[in-house]
């Protein structure tokens, strides 16, 4: 039998290959298809397959997922097939939920610690004329432009009905970017050339990053990173559910999970998980993990054509 | 190798008829000329035959056989294109193996046959080279060949010869008509050279706006026009306007205020307008001092004298200013005369054509 | 009569039934989904239908200025590549012998570059800190570095990139066509080179510049993975703004909508564009 | 002599085509670089990326789905669009004209969304994704730069020759196989260039109809990019752009499309 | 306009001569024709005259003002292409109007002698056409009224009236020759017409592989051809190979085993092999019967009658089976001689020339 994953790709599926599938295929005999693209483009794919799904199991980010769990395009999670159920942290399975949270990332602040020898403390560091042309924000159609700017509005007094404050505030910072980046590796050349000082990325980017040699750091500002929750969850219509059941207790499990975290810098949700040094300074963990604020998915998923319309009206037009 | 028969053949296209009713029937082994100014059907007609061109309107038999909507291939009639339209992908030899290799010839006898007949249009030397290397008159040559090569039951040639030199040309007529005499191809030949048509020919027909004027061997056509327009069309005329003095054996026939001509059997009334045509090499010239005038004599000046290598050509002022043309051999005593030389002229009656004055526009459609 | 009514229609109905197929279809099923109304978070409603997603394109401004940025972008994009490719065609075609291979081969190769790659060739090249404004600070000739990228001018360089080899080879093909004893004939007339190429080289290649101007333009106003990597969050097309309300919202009808609206203006254009250059060309 | 391209103009086409070489140049150079990360100038001198790149199986996969998907697809959309392009320009059937710019929809119609929709229908028909499938696509999204190219190129043959070969006794197709189709075949290499490079480069429309475990090298590289490039996505163009010119420099020598293009 | 000099002019393509130091002076207003076979580089010198092809050697001087390197536009020479080269995207009008736009001539002047020059050339009213709506012949008339329109110093015309029939090739040979006695143009014309070339110019250019074989007046061409491939290309020649049998003013050149003909001045020693050339229009045939045989009459057999209208040409069978062709007017009493008609023929010795064997090759490189 085969096994049909909607994955991430890049170092993403090699980790995913090395810390699950390997595990998945030798305890049941299966073997795992993947198809690799990125959130959208399985949201897309799901929706447009209405229910017929070819995908057994999908990566997606919180937002998504809670979109297309309202369209039920998604099946609920059968909690008892999940061994690991138990262990996870709250939040990440609720009951009858259509997903599953699989790790936890973050919208932290990246920086060059040969610029920044004082590592950022908070999110108005960005603000701060030193910096003027040395910054880059995500644009909102990622992850991190949108987190962001909830972020800055939360900070400036807006709730997640009314983001005036935050629209504000990111028209404020706009002159001093450098680029509203839609491509995470656009970051990793702006840094690497040293174009930038300080950009809100994420944690496990980094991580990688560093690894590889660019001169990046994280740092977890003190009103809180804003947390990213990406889901696994079951298609309707998906061929093999029992499977998609088993492969998803695979990746909780908590080998998986520290297997994930180690190689990806993927905060565990799975509390058994225990962390090295290394890993531990990046991933959120402990008090920067007890710091994130997630802002509600299904608000976020109503909001987000309207704050996209407004953010390409208002800040970067 | 077979008879063609074209019956009542009609194109016409938008509201325009461009061949009206033509019928023309070819005998087996025959050679025939469409002779006929520029844009009058002669095209046309040809690629209806080849069934490139769908007729509006009669029928084409081969032998008989009704072959009006066979596709072209399967017609076996040979098509000298008068643009050549030669394959410029393919050397000479592989042009001219083309037809044959359509009728499975292969090996050691498709490449005799091509070497006979590139011999046969003196290009045997060239038959490896790419018709953009070769020089206009090769290239028509080429286009003879192909078409030629695998023995088509009749030959269709649209203007083969008109870009040869003189002397080529008359070469590769009398190579032609060998040919057509040897494999006896029914043949449908176009050109605007009346000469080549003459001598090539077994029958003419003479062509006016999409309508046959006069079908006939060519002496006839020649000696005896059926209208104005073909005896106009037919050898180098001069054309005058007149009016009709006199009819029947002893016509005359008024040019201007001061000059009458007598001309047997004018085809038009007693004092009608009319449009005389007389060939240049119908009138004869001598110097005025020469010989005794006699009763038909037309006294007059040389205006302009044209040396054309074998033929000298006068332009002759005569009485009330009518100037005519009038050719001699090169050779003759008359070859020598100067401008401002009188002369005269004198004209067989019978070589006279009078006709009414609106039957002989020569130009078809432009 | 070469072909026949029949064989014709035998012969492009493999094409129109695999383009039916695979391409009509889908696109028509498409096409009642761009008249849905989209509730975020809920997804399409059904039952309901609306006109709003095609009205919001005349009346919304930022959709307007999108709208005509892209064909701004097309355009500018377009005319580029002509005036650029153009003294390239005429060199491969008229230039010595000797070069034409390597010429072309060298037109040919970048063809082959990765979008993707590209893109981040001319983000090295191009950034605040790449090679040209490093270089240009350091040669002193310049103090702060020149936007070159995530700006329109970062698109066009880009765009320019891509869609130029396409129209230097339908160039040369025209130019190619051009009989050269009619340009002869010009200078005879008195013609100088200059005025021989307005008056007789450029409207004889006129067909070639229409060709490849649409096809340039076409490409250009439907590019999705350039501008998006080098135009930046702040220069958006309509290709990337279908690309956001497809993928990031899941907005499909208001995205179906969109793309309509840009194949019909599109492929208006092009007809018009076709008939005005054939009267310019003397063919009409 | 007289009408040989001024200075000026070999200027400005010298000048083009360094601006053309410009980020191949530099998408070599990266490919040589040490770091892990993409970078210009590189720094250290390795052939270490084009040994991981054509020892990963994952890549080696995508460049072999992706040249099995671009020579597949242009050679159905040569035979289906020259054909069609044949019909048209005969003038054969009504409203050739509307049907040739039909044909350029697909250049315009945005190919996410002929992606997405395409999806929709196959799942509709419950057909899912695939190489068929994929080759359909790509067959769709390639066969407008061939019917152009094949127009463009036919309206420079002369009638007459294809006439002259029916008369020859060649029937309608032997007389396009024999005369026609050789005298366009250069017009159709670029034709067939330009499709090739499209169906080489396309991830829109590939991404959603990949079947499970199916990739492509636009798509691979595409979807890394998201999580981190490496100087392998360099080496990877840079091998691609040597065989292209290897394959380009044979076909110059077989065909002489150059005289043509 | 102005006076014409090329001097020892030279065209070499990789390692063939094309032209080979060819000097021709044109004097103010001449018309000089360049006569020759295919290929022998009438085009050449054309284009190295206009500016269109740079000479390898040699100077061009347009009235002792060193032209030889001046772009075309400042040379103020028209030429007229064998391909027509008009502007496709440019109406008749606007063909014509082309240079003397470039000469600043504007509005009401501009557009009167357009119509005038149209006019010249019949087409005054296709002015609105394109080109590709005008058949050949009409197109070649355009080609010729946009050279003369500009009035520029000098003419060249590259075979400008291969491509019309015979009629109006005749008119248009007498409208040109009148425009440029009028204009006073200075005038090259190639063309492989012979008759044309004799007709129109004051003096005649005959080349060979791009070397000069004679240039004088065309009487003078035809009378005293210089060599052995002048006396074969002008003219309608019969071709023999014979012995010199004496020379002098009583030569006398062996034909056969049984043929002796009596040729003035043979250019060849006794005893030499020989190519002996006659024109067919020096032969004079009466039949056998008609009148007393004189002492050069030959006796022989009609084996072939060609009828080609104004003339009829006959292929005789002489004694051991020499096939000679001769000519005579349709219009006279030996026109109606039929095949195996016994006649006799006369030949004027001085019309017999007579060349060593190897001097006469007519066809240029292929
Ligand atoms: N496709 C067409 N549509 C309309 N008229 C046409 C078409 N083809 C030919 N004609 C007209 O038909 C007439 C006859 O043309 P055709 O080519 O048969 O002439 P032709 O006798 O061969 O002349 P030429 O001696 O110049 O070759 C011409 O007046 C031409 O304008
Ligand atoms: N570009 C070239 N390269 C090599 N040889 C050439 C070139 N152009 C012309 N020739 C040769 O030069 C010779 C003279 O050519 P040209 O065109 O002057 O002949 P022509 O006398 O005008 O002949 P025609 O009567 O056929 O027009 C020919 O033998 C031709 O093959
Ligand atoms: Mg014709
Ligand atoms: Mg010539």
């Amino acid at each position: 039998e085969e096994l049909v994953i909607a994955t991430f790709g890049g170092s993403f599926a090699e980790d995913t290959k090395t810390c699950h599938i390997a595990a998945f295929e030798k305890a049941t005999g299966a073997t795992v298809a993947m198809k690799v693209g990125s959130s959208v483009q399985h949201a897309a794919a799901i929706r447009a397959m209405g229910g017929r799904s070819q995908f057994d199991v999908a990566y997606m980010d919180d937002s998504l997922a809670t979109q297309l769990a309202n369209e039920k395009l998604l099946s609920p999670i059968d909690a008892a097939k999940l061994s690991n159920a138990a262990d996870l942290i709250p939040g990440a399975l609720t009951d009858g939920g259509r997903f599953v949270v699989f790790m936890l990332g973050a919208t932290a602040l990246a920086y060059n610690p040969e610029m920044m020898p004082e590592p950022p403390t908070s999110w108005s560091d960005l603000a701060d004329p030193k910096w003027a042309g040395k910054i880059a924000l995500g644009d909102i159609t990622g992850t991190s432009g949108m987190q962001f700017l909830l972020a800055l509005n939360k900070m400036h007094g807006g709730t997640i009905d009314n983001v005036d404050p935050g629209i504000a505030a990111a028209k404020a910072l706009a002159p001093s970017v450098v680029t509203f980046y839609t491509q995470a590796d656009q970051i990793v050349s702006l840094f690497e050339r040293g174009e930038i000082a300080m950009a809100p990325w994420y944690p496990d980017r980094v991580g990688s990053a560093a690894d590889k040699g660019v001169k990046v750091a994280v740092a977890y500002p003190k009103e809180g990173a804003v947390g990213i929750r990406p889901t696994l969850s079951v298609p309707e219509g998906a061929p093999h559910p029992d499977l998609a059941h088993k492969f998803i207790d695979v990746v909780l499990s908590p080998e998986g999970q520290a297997c994930f975290a180690e190689r990806k810098y993927a905060g565990p949700v799975n509390t058994r998980v225990e962390l090295s040094d290394k890993v531990a300074a990046i991933v959120p963990t402990g008090e920067a993990r007890d710091n994130l604020w997630f802002p509600d998915p299904q608000a976020v998923a109503e909001n987000l054509p309207n704050w996209t319309r407004r953010w390409q009206r208002e800040v970067t037009r | 190798m077979a008879k063609l028969t074209i019956d009542r053949l009609h194109k016409r296209y938008g509201d325009s008829d461009v061949v009206r009713d033509v019928s023309i029937s070819v005998a087996d082994g025959e050679f025939v000329s469409l002779l006929g100014p520029s844009g009058c059907g002669k095209t046309t007609i040809l690629r209806m035959v080849a069934g490139l061109i769908e007729p509006s309107g009669g029928r084409i038999l081969a032998d008989d056989e009704d072959i009006t909507r066979a596709p072209p291939h399967k017609r076996r009639i040979g098509l000298v294109f008068q643009s050549y339209a030669l394959f410029p992908h393919l050397t000479v030899a592989e042009n001219v193996a083309f037809g044959m290799k359509r009728q499975g010839v292969r090996g050691a006898e498709l490449a005799g046959r091509v070497k006979e007949v590139l011999a046969l249009v003196r290009l045997d030397h060239l038959a490896g080279r790419y018709p953009r290397q070769m020089s206009g008159g090769q290239q028509q040559r080429v286009a003879i060949a192909r078409a030629v090569a695998p023995r088509p039951r009749m030959l269709l040639f649209d203007e083969p010869l008109s870009n040869l030199d003189a002397q080529l040309r008359d070469e590769m007529q009398i190579e032609l008509k060998r040919l057509q005499g040897r494999l006896g191809i029914t043949s449908l030949f176009v050109t605007h050279d009346q000469s080549e048509a003459l001598s090539l020919s077994d029958r003419v027909c003479v062509l006016a706006h999409g309508v046959i004027q006069q079908f006939d061997a060519p002496e006839a056509i020649y000696a005896r026009p059926a209208n104005g327009f073909v005896a106009s069309f037919i050898g180098r005329p001069n054309r005058l306007s007149g009016q009709v003095d006199a009819t029947g054996e002893a016509g005359r026939v008024r040019i201007g205020p001061a000059l009458t001509l007598r001309a047997t059997h004018p085809q038009a009334p007693v004092g009608a307008a009319a449009e005389v045509i007389i060939r240049q090499e119908a009138i004869r010239i001598r110097p005025a001092s020469a010989s005794p005038q006699g009763d038909d004599d037309i006294p007059g000046i040389v205006a302009f004298r044209s040396f054309t290598g074998a033929r000298v050509q006068y332009v002759v002022r005569l009485a009330g200013d009518v100037e005519i043309i009038a050719e001699t051999s090169s050779a003759g005593p008359e070859a020598g005369l100067v401008p401002g030389a009188p002369v005269v002229l004198s004209i067989d009656p019978g070589q006279v054509f009078v006709m009414p004055a609106a039957t002989t526009a020569t130009e078809g459609a432009p | 009569m070469i072909i026949r009514r029949r064989t014709g229609a035998a012969l492009i109905s493999p094409l129109a039934l695999v383009l039916i197929a695979c391409f009509a279809a889908p696109i028509i099923l498409m096409l009642p989904t761009s008249f849905r109304e989209y509730l975020p978070g809920m997804g399409i409603t059904p039952g309901s239908w609306t006109i709003d997603n095609y009205a919001q394109i005349i009346l919304d401004d930022y959709y307007r200025e999108v709208v005509w940025r892209t064909f701004g972008l097309g355009l500018l994009v377009t005319a580029i590549a002509l005036a650029i490719g153009y003294p390239l065609a005429l060199m491969i075609v008229r230039g010595p012998e000797r070069w034409r291979v390597p010429l072309i081969l060298l037109v040919v190769f970048p063809m082959m570059l990765n979008l993707v790659v590209r893109s981040f060739g001319w983000i090295a090249l191009l950034a605040n800190r790449g090679l040209l404004n490093n270089l240009l600070i350091d040669l002193g000739l310049i103090d702060t570095p020149l936007k070159l990228m995530f700006n329109m001018t970062g698109v066009v360089i880009g765009l320019v990139h891509i869609y130029l080899p396409f129209m230097v080879l339908m160039l040369v093909a025209a130019i190619q066509a051009v009989p050269r004893d009619v340009e002869a004939a010009a200078s005879t007339l008195g013609a100088g080179r200059i005025r021989s190429f307005f008056m007789v080289t450029l409207p004889l290649t006129a067909s070639g510049i229409l060709a490849g101007s649409i096809l340039v333009f076409v490409l250009t106003i439907s590019a999705l993975v350039t501008p998006r990597m080098l135009g930046g969050a702040t220069y958006r097309v309509l290709a990337t703004v279908i690309y956001d309300e497809y993928m990031q919202l899941l907005n499909w009808p208001g995205g179906a909508a969109l793309a309509f609206a840009l194949t019909l203006a599109a492929l208006v254009i092009v007809w018009a564009s076709g008939r005005l250059a054939k009267r310019w060309g003397g063919m009409a | 002599m007289t009408l040989a391209p001024g200075r000026i103009v070999a200027i400005i086409a010298v000048l083009v085509v360094i601006f053309l070489q410009v980020p191949v140049i530099v998408t070599m150079l990266a490919a040589v670089s040490t770091t892990s990360y993409l970078t210009i100038p590189p720094q250290g001198l390795t052939l270490h990326w084009f040994a991981e790149v054509l020892s990963d199986p994952e890549y080696l996969k995508a460049i072999r789905l992706s040249l099995i998907l671009a020579v597949s697809s242009t050679t159905l959309s040569l035979v289906l669009g020259v054909a069609a392009a044949w019909a048209i320009h005969s003038r054969a059937l009504p409203g050739s004209e509307a049907i040739a710019s039909f044909l350029m929809a697909p250049l315009v119609f945005p190919s996410v969304v002929i992606g997405v929709a395409l999806l929709q229908y196959v799942s509709l028909l419950r057909l899912y994704g695939g190489t068929g499938v994929l080759i359909a696509a790509h067959v769709v999204i390639t066969v407008p730069y061939i019917v152009r190219a094949a127009l463009s190129s036919l309206g420079g043959v002369d009638r007459s020759l294809e006439e002259a070969a029916r008369v020859l006794g060649a029937t309608g197709f032997e007389a396009f196989r024999l005369v026609t189709l050789p005298l366009i075949r250069p017009g159709l290499v670029a034709g067939a260039l330009f499709a090739l490079v499209t169906s080489l480069d396309n991830v829109p429309v590939t991404i959603f109809l990949l079947a499970p475990g199916q990739q492509t090298l636009p798509v691979l590289i595409f979807s890394s990019v998201e999580h981190g490039v490496d100087p392998g996505v360099a080496a990877i163009s840079t091998i691609m752009i040597i065989l292209t010119g290897l394959i380009l420099l044979i076909a110059e020598r077989r065909t002489g499309f150059h005289r043509f293009v």
